[in-house]
């Protein structure tokens, strides 16, 4: 049976490769999931985004069946598998630390599916084959695990997962014990093995650059409890609260005190500084105006000379990042971060003075107590 | 993927079932991951149970009765409250003797043994051929029967054994000792024998402990100028403290029952001056035929042991019953 | 750590502690080989002229025993070496068996409360004599005094803080994702404990093995107070030539004593690496 | 000239006889004040270096001198240089004050003067409050404070770090390297960071050594390294993605020149390499993600599938396929093409690169 890499897709009528709906656990006192529900389209990466702690792990745990829930309902291909054993699921997972047979030689880990399954020698020989030249690593097949680099032993425990071409692949950190190099590569090649495969991937990770680079959508969790789920870009550029917006991005979005006037022409008082035509956040703000916190992403802003600019302020702080420099300057309202190239950035030391511009682009603005975004 | 917000639902259509999807709906193999972790810790517990808890229940009742084996079974007994227990702690001279010459005996022990074993670890810690040679040599007397090592140092501390002999040849004539015939010197012997016996095991634990101390703050301390001496002294030392008092610990539950190399050596001899606490039950209840008596001595020993155990296990508690990964 | 090489005078106190531990050892195995002429010589003689094996056939030899006429002494040494073996290797194969299942149940699922480990750790921190009075009342009354069964019941439950404990050290040196990888490759959970974990652990279940018949082969207390007449054992049988001769056997109870003491510093050598681990109940790992 | 702070001369380390060979002969000078990074991928010797150097391992031949002193052979404690350990190695069995003072104590220097001594770190670091504090307590970035500070209380001449950063959760990294550079320009120490992420010798140094396989590939100002990589593993491992490296070779048709490879032809502005290379003569085409723009199908250098989008926030890094050539572009997040679509990419040939095909070394242009 030859391994065909490219499933059969009969246009999307497949039902969700994955639901997941009401589920919750509590460790002791400590409630790490509650109430969780989502869906995973049959052939998308969709990435579980949250810090250490937010409930990532224990969700792909409770899918691949290694914990029971507490409640709720998981169900895979229509089939409610909450109380099948891991075995009786369609799916494979990479752990964060791999968790590679030690004593067994990269044939043999990646064969174990199927040979547990009871496949036979020929046809196991054969997809391993296949699958290890896909992943370039039919050098290390004869070797253990400890005499294995990272990137070779990653690849050993993909294909691990991929042999019995599951319904769903749980990826719990797969690059976290990686070189920062190596990461970013893997990450891309990640991305074109689910896409030439059409598998369905649910990848867990508290990296937010990760999760930006190769999801299809992203499921933000924080504290137990999904806060929101978008498509990569529009998780950037449309934050569901101040806590999202601070979570994503490197260096991290202003967060200022501003307040909106729509009585003088609609402008916005900020860090000391009065701005009018901010077009599209005047027309989304509430029309009573008043005080609110406004999210200004380190590239919205610009220099420009004294005069001309809408806020005065000092320079506090310049860190260069190689092509790029990022300047932190501080009056007495507010500090603020703006990302400039490098060359500019060598103009300026600590204490100078300069003017700063808000672009008018895609700002934010959250309300002050609650930190849900109104516009 | 369009940019809406939330995720479009696939509508729910009955899928091409493909061959290797488990069937829907049946159930089998129900998930009860801690009802499994359960059935493999039964046979323990049932064990423990059976051979451990019920004989000192039993063991307790008894210690309130007057109950002798020729009394017939035991619920002919008759209670007698706390006398048994007032005899001991009161009247009976002999017990409490046994109880503080086993803790004196304990003591000294563990001390030379701590020395002994921690000047050796020290040394080992140091480049020589043959280490693991002598390193196997070292450990040779803890892996010797109790009963063997009291035999051996009884055949040693004969009167013309070579103990004496040494004597004799280091001091002259008179020096041959009489080791079983007056109490200072059996009690040496008794010492003498167990510090044989278990420095190895204070040598192999804290040498284990000395190799485990992390490398980088002993690193950190060199670069900072400390001499090897203030290394020792100021960071190993300290950070060898746990592993100590699992040594401690560890010995003190062994050394509290002291009986086969007493028996084997002294036999409690001369008269009553090597008498442990364990070879007093053991003639109670055995020569004597006192079982109920000797249940209540050794129930207020195993009280004294679980405190003097609470006592050294506290500081290191979590170390020895991390019941979690 | 401070490793700088080894001075003189501590190579000479190095030297003075190995004789001093190696004195008694060599002092048991002359004695072994000494004629019984040599036997009771004063001064003692430390190398017996021409050394013979004699003891050890006279040891499974009852007449060759009973013609020494010392103390009455008639019973050959076979029926103890016969029950060392037998309450050893079936106490220690139950004592490790259980001790298997309890580790995994501890390490893997932890839930099993708080209560359990205590209560297998504290079985060890009994005094025997302790336990011995309620055995003998109970065994007497059941009807097991003097029988394999109720020493190797003692043996089992004595010895299985030991092997529970060595042996959760191991198993939680190995990290739980590898079992979770394979019941997620087909296994179920128990297949997964057979199949994964076990296997990765056979050095120490070894170790474990031989450390809890170290403890059995040598345990004396219970076995003095349970047997009377076909159950001995060889601890048992060299205090019975002890008391019984005023210890004037001398070769043929060394000879005894020194078959005793082979297999175990054998078996004590071949795990020496983790023998720290299974004294301290796995608190300190070398 | 004044003599430099460390010198390291022809520095080399084998292990396991001769198998093994760590640091492969290295050169290089650092002036008092400075900071430099030892930057590399893991392996690349510059642990090795760094432990040569404070003198937890002996060099197998080559010399490091310290205010032109050798202190090969100096015991580590003598050498006068302080190392932060990657996992802080602090005393968790001691105070913080105990820690910081740790350094005078064994010295046997006077109660007051420690005292002072650790109060003036203390409060350069920002520690005061948590003198009396165990130090078991204390997260990350405090441990790594005390590290520092436990050092600094020695003045030593220089001070090396061990990948400050790699332990500290995200969030606190930012913080860690402000504070980093805010130490450094108040104490002007000679400081050493050993690391293999590159943001993090960026931010901190003022000049980064490239390390790969125990050869030193380049050792430039921060500024300069990423526009003028001087080989092309520098140039394939500073920034994120790395640049992108084609090889082929010089071709000549008719009056143009250019660069040649498969199909693909790219035509060159005279300069100085493209005057004096020959025809064929292997060369390797250097050209940053960055300087890449989205173009038309006919104005492109070359047009080809898009295969991969990462959006990355304000950008997004796009790789273009084009038969075996394979190129990443960043373009701003709203003109990002859709994965599988046609596009055309041109760059202006002054921000192109050149290497030897056969030395790997940039061609001065």
């Amino acid at each position: 049976m030859e391994l065909d890499l490219k499933p059969l897709r009969i246009g999307s009528i497949f039902p969700a490769a994955l639901e997941v709906c009401g589920l919750s656990k509590a460790f002791g006192k400590n409630a790490a999931l509650n109430d969780i529900g989502f869906t995973v389209p049959e052939g998308s990466l969709t990435v579980l985004l949250g810090s250490a702690g937010a409930g990532k792990t224990t969700t792909l745990r409770l899918i691949a069946g290694l914990d029971r829930p507490d409640s709720g309902r998981v169900v895979m291909r229509g089939c409610d598998v909450t109380a099948l054993e891991p075995k009786d699921r369609d799916i494979a997972m990479i752990f964060d630390n791999l968790a590679l047979y030690p004593d067994k030689t990269g044939f043999a880990n990646i064969a174990s599916p199927l040979s547990i399954r009871g496949a036979e020698k020929s046809d196991i020989e054969n997809r391993v084959a296949q699958i290890s030249s896909t992943l370039r690593i039919a050098h290390v097949l004869n070797r253990l695990p400890k005499t294995m680099s990272g990137g070779e032993r990653q690849r050993v425990a993909l294909g691990r997962a991929l042999i019995r071409k599951p319904g769903l692949f749980l990826l719990d950190e797969p690059l976290s014990s990686l070189d920062a190099m190596l990461r970013i590569e893997l990450r891309a090649e990640l991305k074109r093995l689910q896409r030439d495969l059409g598998a369905t991937f649910l990848l867990a990770t508290p990296d937010f650059s990760e999760a930006l680079a190769v999801a299809d959508s992203v499921i933000m969790l924080r504290g137990g409890r999904i806060v929101q789920v978008a498509t990569a870009q529009s998780l950037y550029d449309d934050p569901v609260d101040r806590e999202a917006a601070r979570f994503v991005g490197s260096p991290e979005i202003n967060l200022l005190k501003a307040v909106y006037e729509p009585a003088n022409q609609g402008t916005i008082r900020v860090a000391g500084a009065s701005i009018a035509g901010l077009t599209r956040l005047q027309k989304s703000l509430p029309k009573g105006g008043g005080p609110f916190e406004i999210g200004i992403r380190p590239e919205q802003l610009k220099l420009s000379p004294l005069e001309a600019a809408a806020i005065q302020a000092r320079v506090f702080d310049v860190e260069p990042l190689g092509l790029k420099s990022m300047l932190t300057v501080k009056n007495e309202e507010a500090e603020m971060r703006l990302v400039i190239d490098a060359d500019s950035a060598r103009g300026h030391v600590v204490g100078d003075a300069v003017g700063i511009n808000v672009i008018d682009g895609n700002l934010l603005a959250f309300d002050t107590v609650s930190g849900i975004r109104i516009a | 993927m369009s940019e809406t917000n939330e995720l479009r639902m696939v509508s729910q259509i009955p899928d091409l079932a493909t061959d290797d999807v488990p069937k829907a709906g049946i159930v089998r193999g129900k998930l009860r991951d801690n009802r499994l972790g359960q059935l493999l810790m039964l046979p323990g517990q049932i064990v423990s149970l059976l051979v451990l808890v019920i004989p000192l229940l039993v063991a307790f009742y008894i210690s309130f009765t007057d109950w002798t084996p020729t009394r017939g079974s035991l619920v002919q007994a008759t209670l007698v409250g706390l006398d048994n227990y007032k005899e001991l702690l009161v009247y009976d001279t002999r017990f409490v003797e046994a109880v503080v010459r086993t803790l004196l005996i304990s003591v000294v022990c563990l001390a030379l043994e701590f020395v002994f074993g921690l000047a050796l670890a020290v040394l080992f810690l140091r480049e020589f051929r043959g280490k693991a040679i002598l390193f196997s040599a070292f450990l040779t007397p803890m892996m010797i029967l109790p009963v063997v090592v009291g035999y051996t140092f009884w055949m040693l501390f004969q009167s013309n054994g070579p103990i004496n002999q040494l004597l004799m040849l280091v001091f002259g004539e008179a020096a041959g000792l009489q080791w079983f015939r007056s109490a200072p010197l059996a009690i040496s012997a008794v010492i003498i024998t167990e510090v044989w016996h278990w420095t190895p095991l204070f040598f192999l634990i804290l040498l284990s402990g000395l190799n485990a101390v992390p490398e980088n703050p002993v690193r950190a301390a060199v670069i900072l100028g400390a001499t090897p001496r203030q290394v020792f002294w100021w960071i190993v030392l300290p950070m060898l403290k746990p592993v100590i008092i699992v040594a401690f610990v560890i010995r003190a539950m062994e050394i509290i029952k002291l009986f086969d190399e007493v028996f084997m050596l002294t036999r409690g001899g001369p008269g009553t001056s090597t008498e442990t606490i364990s070879l007093y039950i053991y003639k109670l209840a055995f020569s004597d035929f006192q079982l109920a008596y000797g249940a209540a001595a050794a129930f207020l020993v195993l009280l004294g042991t679980l405190l003097l155990i609470h006592l050294l296990l506290s500081p290191i508690r979590n170390q020895l019953l991390e019941a979690r990964r | 750590m401070i490793g700088r090489k080894l001075t003189w005078p501590l190579a000479f106190v190095l030297f003075g502690a190995l004789i001093v531990s190696l004195f008694p050892v060599f002092w048991i195995v002359m004695t072994a080989i000494k004629p019984p002429t040599d036997w009771n010589a004063s001064p003692a003689i430390w190398f017996p002229s021409h050394p013979t094996l004699v003891n050890f056939k006279t040891l499974f030899d009852p007449d060759a025993i009973r013609a020494y006429g010392v103390g009455g002494v008639s019973q050959a040494a076979t029926t103890s070496v016969y029950g060392s073996l037998l309450a050893s290797i079936v106490g220690t194969v139950l004592s490790v068996a259980i001790g298997l299942f309890a580790a995994i149940g501890i390490s893997r699922y932890a839930n099993g409360g708080k209560a359990t480990p205590l209560i297998i750790l504290s079985g060890r921190m009994f005094p025997p004599a302790a336990i011995a009075v309620p055995f003998v009342i109970i065994y007497s009354n059941v009807g097991l005094i003097d029988t394999f069964r109720g020493l190797i019941a003692i043996y089992v439950a004595g010895t299985l803080p030991f092997s529970t404990w060595m042996l959760k050290s191991f198993v939680d040196d190995l990290p739980r994702e590898i079992e979770e990888a394979a019941m997620i490759d087909g296994r179920s959970r128990l297949m997964a404990h057979l199949v994964v974990t076990i296997p990765l652990i056979r050095s120490g279940l070894l170790a474990t093995t031989l450390f809890i018949f170290i403890l059995n082969w040598s345990e004396f207390m219970f076995a003095l107070v349970l047997s009377y007449s076909n159950v001995t054992t060889i601890p048992v049988q060299l205090a019975r030539y002890v008391t019984a001769t005023a210890g004037t056997l001398y070769g043929v109870q060394a000879a005894l004593a020194v078959l005793a003491m082979l297999p175990l510093i054998l078996a004590g050598l071949f795990i020496q690496s983790h023998l720290a681990r299974g004294m301290t109940f796995g608190a300190v790992k070398r | 000239m004044s003599v430099p702070k460390l010198e390291i001369i022809n520095l080399r380390k084998v292990f396991g006889n001769g198998s093994v060979v760590a640091v492969d002969g290295i050169d290089f000078a650092i002036e008092a004040g400075e900071t430099v990074a030892l930057l590399g991928p893991s392996g690349c010797g510059k642990s090795t270096t760094l432990n040569m150097i404070v003198g937890l391992e002996d060099p197998t031949s080559g010399d490091i001198r310290i205010d032109g002193r050798s202190i090969v052979g100096v015991p580590p404690g003598k050498r006068n240089v302080g190392l932060v350990f990657q996992d802080y190695a602090v005393f968790t069995h001691m105070t913080v004050f105990e820690n910081l003072a740790f350094g005078l104590v064994i010295r046997g220097r006077a109660k007051g003067e420690i005292t002072r001594a650790v109060h003036d770190v203390a409060e350069l670091l920002g520690m005061q409050k948590s003198l009396k504090l165990p130090a078991a307590e204390l997260g990350g970035s405090e441990l790594q404070r005390v590290a520092i500070g436990r050092t600094l209380v020695t003045k030593p001449a220089i001070l090396l770090l061990d990948e400050p950063l790699s332990n500290l959760e995200a969030s606190a990294r930012l913080a860690m390297r402000r504070e980093l550079r805010r130490l450094q320009s108040e104490i002007g120490l000679t400081i050493i960071y050993v690391t293999h992420d590159q943001i993090e010798a960026l931010s901190l140094a003022d000049r980064i050594a490239v390390m790969n396989a125990g050869k030193l590939q380049q050792i430039e100002r921060t500024s300069v390294i990423c526009e003028k990589p001087d080989h092309v593993f520098v140039a394939g491992f500073m920034g994120s993605p790395p640049m992108n490296l084609l090889r082929g070779e010089i071709a000549r048709d008719g009056a143009i020149t250019g660069f040649r490879r498969e199909d693909l032809f790219i035509q060159l502005p005279p300069s100085e390499i493209v005057s004096s290379g020959r025809a064929g003569q292997p060369i390797i085409l250097g050209v940053r993600p960055e300087s890449l723009r989205l173009a038309l199908a006919d104005e492109s250098m070359i047009f080809g599938k898009v295969t991969i989008v990462e959006p990355r926030g304000p950008e997004a890094v796009v790789t273009v396929e084009a038969g075996a050539i394979s190129l990443k572009a960043v373009v701003l997040a709203s003109g990002r093409p859709q994965e599988g679509s046609n596009v055309g990419l041109v760059a202006d040939p002054s921000s192109f690169v050149f290497f030897s095909g056969e030395t790997g070394r940039r061609l001065a242009s």
